[in-house]
């Protein structure tokens, strides 16, 4: 049974308030992290990019949704915006060092612009208003061929540094490595200061919050404008992945595995969403595992029905996904005499009406 | 004179809620409004907090005019204020949910915060302890890991108070401060309100039912009937006067 | 001018789908305040269903029809009852989600039957290939037999939400579900007929739609085009589902025609982004806000 | 080019160590040739994606009972990508560098295709006949890329000039996917009617999965075209001769190969009597007659128990892998990259089977033959009426 003693105010705003055994955990995954390439072949590493890549767009997801409660179905959007906007400045000579940083501003306008609509809306119908969003840059993306290249695609130029031509495995993943752990950094300390409070106030009350001084408005267009930064990162990062971008792969489709992603994560945690996006990139193999098992030879519609019987038994039976679950096992560890049977269990209710 | 209500009026597609009330609360004084249910009085409470829009009259705090000011920036000027059915944010801890009153002080952006700078640093270092203060003023010690949804109703509502107080308001508007708790609770609640406008000198306005509180505790007393004032003055005067108590009772 | 209303009266026709799709999407919200994304694989599988007792058994037209709408009911019902009953109280994106879910299942559930897979398949009624004239307009058979189905559905269905008892209770549980429970309603019970109903009219949408259109797995995309419709119309107003699926199958309809290509696709989601910021309750709904 | 290594120095002083030794070619062992491929078999495709793998199977087992490539058997290990791009590309690298395949054959998609070109080009691994009609495998050449099939452009040229020099048809309208494809189409009409001093009267187009033609016929019809060309696939064709029908518009329409297929013809009944396509290869009911074809076929109805014929893309990969096989035997027992594209090199008027132009490749010619195929259905069937060089 570990007590944690409170002994300064600067304790409390420590990112890892206990100290060594607490962020002793992360060190041992950034060592992990850091020598993977020495031991897996090159695909093993690409599987590991792509984690790190959906794990930099959860970010910006779970500061919308986790964290302020706004729920957008158009993530997707953000990510071809990010891309489209990264490959665009690079083309025009501007070298990826300052092409990425420039996308991912970029968006994080055009978030805070396409999340006006936010302002008035509430759950559902925000949800509805972003997914009309998601269709709406989908079209401009097949549309606008100057930028775009238009549905025949634009292929993404090579990264040069130092002269030399960057190759797109080992050292892109530790370029996605270091974005990934600045991201969580920087989103760890939005959670820590005043505007990640005023972010939870919103979600939990936003008439409440308005009678404290909290100004509303300009909270959600900060909440859309930092995720849509953040997607927008993991958009140009995806473009270089990729090599090749067309308006096919930023469909609905992808905003709801964002939107799995997040949910089997763990909703409202950042290493929530670590968790949720190596799931993601997993879930694939894994099927194909059980497909090869299985007798009949490959039975092609075990894909989506897993896809879609995980988005529903997670919502039914753990909805504070696997994060969840580590927290019930951490937690039981940390108060081994005292843990308490039902003490993670919900409380039935009626069904909150939004209306009344 | 702290607040003052000027022919105050709104009506709700035709019904006249609040008809041309007027009223004035001096700093430092505890003024409560009573009445029976549908009195209008959480109506005038949503006009001053500026979550309604009266359709007549006119509020003006500290001098200066508040009729069209939007909520948030009533905060700025030192109003603060708890919901009849108490509106916290319930997946925070109670620390949070006090730190979350000190928002209006915050001076740092965006970018300072993300990358948490010595200023941030500082600047969440005094108002630690600024709501340290009221934690020890309001008792709230042992609950200050608590999430919210995990407290006993009296608890939230003290924690609602303590938000109010992280405002470092001129004026806290009580809405029904003892709706819910049992007489143990109330008599607490009766040494907050005293302690609140005692040693921080915080003016009160509360609205409540409660006649035993009500005569403990407010310095005057309004009542109200549908929407217009029925008796004003000091507390045992108006809860014995008989227009209010064929209000409440009937005739 | 005849060519403008040749292109209105091909919009109404496929706008009427959009209405019964939309019309059960908005049956489901309004009694359970959730929003149903899995009515287009509801259709996907009403249409199949069709298609398998019509061409595959040759049943008469009509028995299939109404065997495959009850059993497509039936599956909507015990969804609900399943997954969505437990779900009771949980914030409403959490089953939004389910629905998502529920959807991916159906259709992968579509992809595992053989006929159903990979075939893109297509059931022909007696009124197919024929034509009716209507002046200079043309307007095939099949279209006016979806336009006079709409008109006859959404009648009986106004009769049985404003008489009947069940229908009463209904709009009781949409109104607070708390309340209605007391009032001893079974809210549980109306929450399963919500679903039982609007698995029937989305599935007589897939029968409708199955000759005019072709039947395939990823057809219940076209359920999404039935959101913006409900969301024009007014989240929880059900004439307002008619009238914005109609309005929506006419927008797109002149959009293709007037506008340069690909805007039709969009201008349904355009039109969602006008409605919902001008008037968030959408044409017909009730302005909602929270009370303190 | 630039010389592509590594470069951040901690990065490659860790691989330092792990370089693999290259010894023996990558998917070739003594006994054994390991291909891979990539097909859509969940999604919206499938119905050419599964029918695709059942053709690389067969074909491999044909090879191998005949006695293999010099003593090697063919495998062909299949991925699925669901007709997305994100897991096509993860598919691909999975089979270079986990499964080390010697060659990826038969790619199903365009934009995949495209996404896939430069990873193979990358690794080294030869790019082998993909069943995309997408000109970017063969034009321009590139040494690991070999085309079979011809890009939606050559075939819509073929139709355009047919429509123009054998039906004397001036005034063109088209009606085209927007996607990848459509856009193909679209080009190799505007060259050939640039060639021919014409233009579009009309342009019109669909996003991907609409039903409804009705706006973009009424358009074209408007415009009073003489001759319609389709940028469509197999659905969205039968659905264009159904709205013609409907409106009453006698106009011959012209598309591509992907419509060559009995799904358009169920699908569209009567109305797509009189339909023009041009494809590079005949649908599988007209080459029946001959006998590697024929037994392919028998074998994959015993296999799949279906007794209908599999869809016409049974026959790309049928081809591809023949193509393969002809090129391994040319390079002799010592099977690496360079002998592979020397030996494909050498094929010369090679006969994959009946409903193909005969295969050549040179240093300069990465396209096995340019030949397409004008067919148009007549009373409720397929037929072919002139051979397009």
């Amino acid at each position: 049974m570990r007590y944690v003693l409170r002994t300064s105010y600067r304790q409390d705003t420590r990112l890892f308030k206990e100290g060594l055994p607490q962020y002793g955990w992360y060190l041992v995954w950034l060592a992990l992290a850091l020598v993977a390439p020495l031991f897996l072949g090159v695909h093993l590493v690409s599987q590991l990019t792509f984690i790190l890549i959906f794990a930099i767009a959860g970010i910006g997801y779970q500061i919308l949704l986790g964290y302020t409660g706004l729920l957008s179905l158009g993530q997707a959007a953000f990510l071809a915006i990010g891309a489209y906007a990264c490959v665009f400045l690079e083309k025009q000579g501007l070298h990826f060092a300052l092409a990425l940083p420039a996308a991912a501003l970029l968006t994080g306008v055009v978030g805070a612009v396409l999340g006006l609509p936010a302002l008035r809306l509430k759950g559902l119908y925000l949800a509805m208003a972003t997914m009309a969003i998601g269709f709406i840059v989908e079209e401009v993306a097949a549309r606008w061929t100057f930028v775009t290249g238009g549905n025949s695609g634009a292929s993404v130029p090579r990264i040069e540094a130092f002269g030399y031509v960057l190759s797109r495995d080992v050292p892109f993943y530790f370029l996605c490595l270091a974005l990934c752990i600045a991201s969580l950094w920087f989103a760890a300390n939005i959670l820590r200061s005043p505007t990640g409070r005023a972010m939870a106030a919103v979600r939990d009350s936003d008439i409440a919050a308005q009678s404290i001084g909290v100004e509303v408005a300009q909270v959600k267009t900060k909440a859309f404008a930092l995720s849509a930064f953040f997607t927008g990162i993991a958009g140009a990062l995806m473009a270089h992945k990729l090599s090749f971008i067309s308006p096919e792969q930023f469909t609905l489709h992808l905003s709801i595995e964002l939107l799995l992603m997040i949910l089997i994560g763990g909703i409202g945690s950042l290493r929530g969403v670590v968790f949720g996006a190596a799931f993601l990139v997993a879930m694939p193999e894994l099927i194909a595992e059980i497909e090869r098992m299985l007798p009949g030879g490959s039975q092609p519609a075990l894909r989506p029905m897993a896809f879609g019987l995980l988005l529903v038994l997670v919502m039914l039976f753990e909805p504070r996904g696997i994060n969840g679950l580590v927290e019930k096992i951490t937690g039981y560890f940390r108060l081994m005499p005292l843990y308490r049977k039902g003490m993670f269990a919900r409380q039935r209710g009626f069904a909150k009406s939004e209306r009344w | 004179m702290l607040l003052e209500a000027r022919e105050l009026s709104v009506s709700f597609g035709g019904i006249k809620a609040v008809d041309s009330i007027s009223f004035a609360v001096e700093p430092g004084e505890i003024f409560t409004i009573i009445g029976p249910n549908g009195a209008g009085k959480t109506t005038i409470f949503n006009l001053v907090s500026r979550i309604y829009n009266p359709t007549g009259g006119e509020i003006v705090f500290d001098g200066r005019p508040i009729t069209r000011v939007p909520p948030q920036a009533i905060a700025r000027m030192g109003i603060a204020r708890t919901f009849q059915n108490i509106e916290l944010f319930d997946h925070a801890s109670v620390i949070d949910n006090l730190l979350v009153g000190c928002h209006i002080r915050s001076r740092t952006n965006l970018l300072a915060d993300m990358l948490f700078l010595p200023v941030v640093q500082r600047q969440e270092e005094t108002f630690r302890r600024k709501v340290e203060e009221i934690i020890e003023f309001l008792e709230l010690e042992h609950h200050r890991e608590a999430t919210i949804g995990s407290l006993a109703y009296g608890i939230r509502k003290v924690v609602e108070i303590g938000r109010a107080l992280a405002l470092e308001p001129k004026l806290l508007l009580l809405d029904e401060p003892s709706s819910g708790l049992n007489p143990e609770e109330t008599d607490d609640m009766v040494h907050w309100i005293r302690d609140i406008r005692d040693d921080l000198g915080v003016t009160i306005i509360m609205v409540e039912h409660d006649m035993s509180l009500v005569r403990r505790v407010s310095d005057r007393v309004l009542a109200m009937e549908s929407g217009r004032i029925i008796a004003l003055g000091a507390p045992d005067a108006v809860v014995s006067d008989p227009q209010v108590v064929r209000a409440y009772l009937g005739d | 001018m005849v060519q403008f209303l040749q292109q209105v009266i091909s919009g109404v026709s496929i706008g009427c789908v959009y209405a019964l799709i939309a019309l059960g999407f908005v049956l489901i919200y309004k009694a359970t305040e959730t929003v149903n994304f899995a009515i287009g694989e509801l259709m996907m599988i009403g249409a199949f269903l069709g298609f398998t007792f019509i061409v595959i058994w040759s049943l008469p037209l009509w028995l299939a029809a109404i065997i495959a709408i009850s059993a497509t009911a039936l599956l909507a019902a015990m969804l609900e009852r399943v997954f969505l009953r437990p779900m009771v109280g949980e914030p409403a994106f959490a089953i939004l989600v389910v629905t998502i879910g529920l959807g991916f299942c159906l259709r992968a559930a579509a992809l595992m039957v053989p006929e159903w897979s990979s075939e893109t398949v297509r059931i022909f009624t007696p009124l197919s290939g024929s034509v009716v004239r209507l002046g200079p307009i043309v307007i095939s058979a099949d279209h006016a037999a979806v336009i006079v189905a709409t008109a006859l559905i959404v009648t009986g269905f106004f009769v049985f939400f404003k008489r009947t008892r069940m229908g009463l209770a209904m709009q009781a549980v949409s109104q607070s579900q708390l309340a209605a429970t007391y009032m001893g309603v079974r809210t549980r019970s109306v929450s399963t007929l919500a679903w039982l109903l609007a698995g029937a009219i989305t599935a007589v949408a897939g029968l409708l739609l199955a000759p005019i259109a072709f039947i395939h797995v990823n057809m219940g995309v076209l359920g999404l085009k039935a959101i913006p419709a409900a969301i024009i119309g007014g989240f929880s107003s059900l004439p307002g589902a008619i009238v914005g699926g109609i309005l929506l199958g006419v927008c797109e309809s002149l959009a293709g025609f007037y506008l340069p290509a690909g805007f039709s696709e969009v201008a349904a989601y355009i039109l969602v982004l006008v409605v919902l910021t001008i008037r968030p309750e959408g044409l017909f709904g009730e302005t909602i806000h929270k009370r303190v | 080019m630039k010389p592509s290594i590594c470069t951040l120095a901690f990065a490659s002083a860790l691989l330092a160590g792990a370089g693999t030794a290259m010894a023996q070619t990558r998917g070739v062992t003594d006994t054994e040739i390991l291909l891979g491929s990539s097909v859509d078999l969940t999604g919206p495709v499938a119905s050419i994606g599964v029918p695709m793998k059942a053709g690389f199977e067969i074909a491999a087992e044909m090879i191998n009972e005949a006695g293999g490539i010099h003593g090697r058997k063919v495998r062909v290990l299949v991925e699925d990508n669901g007709y997305d791009t994100r897991r096509a590309i993860l598919a691909v690298q999975k089979l270079i560098n986990s499964d080390e395949a010697f060659g990826i054959i038969g790619l199903l998609g365009s934009a995949i295709t495209q996404v896939a070109l430069p990873i193979t080009t990358e690794q080294g691994v030869p790019m082998l006949f993909p069943a995309a009609p997408t000109h970017v495998v063969y034009d321009p050449p590139q040494e690991l890329s070999f085309g079979l099939v011809t890009g939606y452009d050559l075939q819509m040229e073929a139709a355009t000039s047919y429509a123009h020099d054998e039906l004397g048809l001036r005034k063109f309208c088209m009606m085209y996917q927007d996607d990848e494809s459509g856009e193909q189409s679209l080009a190799g009409v505007e060259r050939k009617l640039g060639e021919l001093g014409l233009s579009l009267v009309e342009k019109t187009s669909y996003k991907r999965g609409a039903t409804d033609y009705s706006a973009q016929f009424a358009r074209m019809k408007a415009a009073d075209c003489d001759a319609v060309m389709l940028g469509t696939i197999v659905r969205e064709t039968a659905g264009a001769a159904l709205e013609r029908e409907k409106i009453g518009w006698d106009v011959p329409l012209f598309a591509p190969q992907g419509a060559v297929s009995n799904a358009v013809i169920a699908l569209g009944g009567a109305a797509v009597e009189g339909l023009y396509a041009f494809t590079p290869s005949l649908p599988i009911s007209l080459v029946l007659d001959d006998e590697k074809i024929a037994a392919a076929v028998e074998r994959y109805k015993q296999q799949s128990g279906q007794d209908r014929n599999p869809d016409d893309y049974f026959l790309v990969s049928l081809a591809g892998m023949l193509l393969f096989a002809e090129g391994a035997r040319n390079a002799g027992p010592d099977l690496t990259v360079e002998s592979f594209v020397a030996g494909m090199e050498q094929v010369k008027d090679f006969d994959v089977g009946k409903g193909w132009g005969r295969m050549t490749f040179t240093a300069e010619r990465r396209l096995g033959s340019t030949k397409n195929f004008a067919m148009q259905v007549k009373d409720g069937a397929w037929a072919m009426i002139k051979e397009i060089d």
